[in-house]
């Protein structure tokens, strides 16, 4: 936990946690602060919150002991090195260094740490996308859309245009379209592609048609080939994958 | 720059001098973060241009995506970026989506008069179908497939129904006039 | 998928196996539609490709995104593709996002620690520090700027800090090696 406890002195008034950081950061003399001071006030502190029935966690307590322990150990490394024993200066010497080094190390996180508010506080930030994985193109009519409908739109050349069959429509059913393309394929090895639009009365029975071709296919009763590009597609009773590629379109192989 | 430029409050105005290449790398960004479908006018709006600059930005994004696994799609006066139809394989094994339910014969049949006839109303299609349509639409509006597009100015206004961008990703098209032989 | 496929890195084998440019293309895909980051080990699992295969193919799509509004972020086993920072104001204007405010300097000073430090543990970020960690770190643990990466195999096993995706998101950088000058 951090300390929330202010310091007054006569040389620094804040935070405590403030007054260690300055300290550290030699941006300030602990020379001009007296730290009996701070430890006395705390200790008032604590009886007066007594006399008043409150009690101050263990937790703060320590908090503020490391943090005195702390400013202590930079006090006397700043007044150390001349009035030392000779049999304990090694020590202090290796203690004083490291010290030295922690400080330096810290000034450098702490350069660093500027550098992260510059670039959070001035730069731009980074979004994710808010997206839903449901918007995902489906596979199952992943049909080259380029090479059929080169094929249907010539079909659907050769019917009478829609304001002549306007009111001529009755309904088609799906499932009598794919009944008449199975028997269809049943008669021969294969039909072609334009044969079996050959039956439409009108460019909606032919979009039928057409839907129930694409269902055959997509359950795998039907299958294309294209002997060469630009030659009429051939349908076939299929095995064949029901997902059918522009590459089997292009390639056309046996 | 057009002349006439409509800045809305808030757009910074520095925005009018940008290029192309800078308003389609902007557009991408809030496409890419949004996710999915936004109004032409709402994202000329949020990159601070006027509408009629936004379609040659589109244009430079739809060039930038040439050789990616995006793309953009766009139908009526919506815009989109999704995945490229040659990517699915990937995106399916990777996240494994609900696939919608087979569509029934008669699903079918409705989407497809309301595919080539759009916008047509519920009357029309079961003029043409000869049987109420009212659950097997419902259940193309739930599925998301199929929209309100609108009132006809005819007595009782009835709905307009058309297709919707999600109706376009399953066929893996990037707009309506992709689709296979389009009857008049 | 062949897990020990002994294939040079850059050599394209004659058929079926896809070059870098098709894996990127699937893999921007794959990143697109999910949105979140991902495990590289997942992306190439989706992609069909050895774990030792995926960087080439996410160099590429690092490149293949340089001039575009998004970029790829990489952190610690885990791939994101991002929006740069320079569309930060448009989308914002767009989606006002909840973006995490300024943080106190301690918060900076502590994030520097885990950054440059990472994995580290509270009692090396309080040695530098020279004071209390534990609020500033559960504040920075709850922002998700800080994630627990494991624990010290050492007495009381401590836990160790790393930083997240979200924190490269904060700075709008693509990789941990982009930030300025990593303190030894």
């Amino acid at each position: 936990m951090s300390l929330d406890l202010r310091v007054q002195t006569p040389a620094f008034e804040g935070p405590i946690d403030l007054l260690l950081t300055l300290a550290q950061r030699q941006q300030l003399d602990l020379n001009e602060v007296r730290l009996a001071d701070l430890a006395w006030d705390y200790l008032a502190g604590i009886k007066r919150d007594a006399a008043e029935g409150r009690s101050r966690s263990p937790d703060e307590v320590a908090a503020f002991l490391v943090v005195a322990s702390r400013l202590l150990a930079l006090k006397a490394a700043a007044l150390l090195p001349s009035a030392t024993p000779e049999d304990e200066e090694e020590d202090l010497e290796s203690w004083e260094e490291q010290v030295r080094q922690r400080m330096v190390e810290y000034a450098r996180f702490k350069e660093a740490a500027m550098e992260l508010m510059k670039r959070h506080q001035e730069g731009g930030i980074s979004f994710p996308s808010a997206i839903e994985a449901e918007i995902i193109p489906m596979e199952q009519l992943s049909i080259d859309p380029g090479g059929l409908a080169t094929a249907f739109q010539a079909v659907l050349d050769r019917l009478p245009a829609p304001e002549e069959v306007q009111f001529e429509l009755s309904s088609y059913s799906l499932t009598d379209e794919m009944d008449g393309i199975r028997a269809r394929l049943r008669m021969g090895e294969s039909t072609s592609f334009g044969a079996i639009f050959e039956a439409a009365q009108s460019r909606l029975h032919a979009v039928v048609i057409f839907l129930a071709l694409l269902e055959l296919i997509r359950v795998g009763e039907a299958s294309f080939r294209q002997k060469s590009v630009f030659a009429d597609i051939e349908v076939s009773l299929g095995k064949a994958p029901a997902v059918v590629s522009a590459r089997d379109l292009a390639n056309g192989d046996e | 720059m057009s002349s006439d430029q409509q800045v809305p409050d808030g757009a910074v105005a520095d925005h009018g001098a940008a290029s192309d290449a800078e308003l389609a790398r902007q557009a991408e960004a809030l496409l890419f973060s949004l996710g999915t479908a936004i109004e032409a006018k709402r994202l000329a709006d949020a990159l601070g241009i006027d509408l009629r600059r936004l379609e040659p930005v589109l244009d430079h994004l739809a060039r930038l995506l040439a050789d990616h696994g995006l793309m953009l799609q766009r139908h009526d006066a919506l815009v989109q970026m999704v995945t490229r139809p040659e990517a699915s394989d990937a995106v399916r094994r990777l996240l494994n989506p609900e696939v919608p339910g087979r569509l029934s014969p008669a699903a079918y049949e409705t989407l497809a008069i309301v595919a080539y006839r759009q916008p047509v109303t519920k009357a029309s299609i079961e003029e043409v179908r000869g049987v109420d349509c009212e659950r097997v639409l419902e259940g193309l509006l739930a599925r998301g497939l199929v929209e309100e597009r609108g009132r006809l100015d005819a007595p009782g206004t009835p709905r307009l129904f058309g297709t919707t961008m999600r109706f376009l990703q399953l066929l893996g098209v990037e707009r309506l006039e992709d689709l296979p032989g389009i009857p008049d």
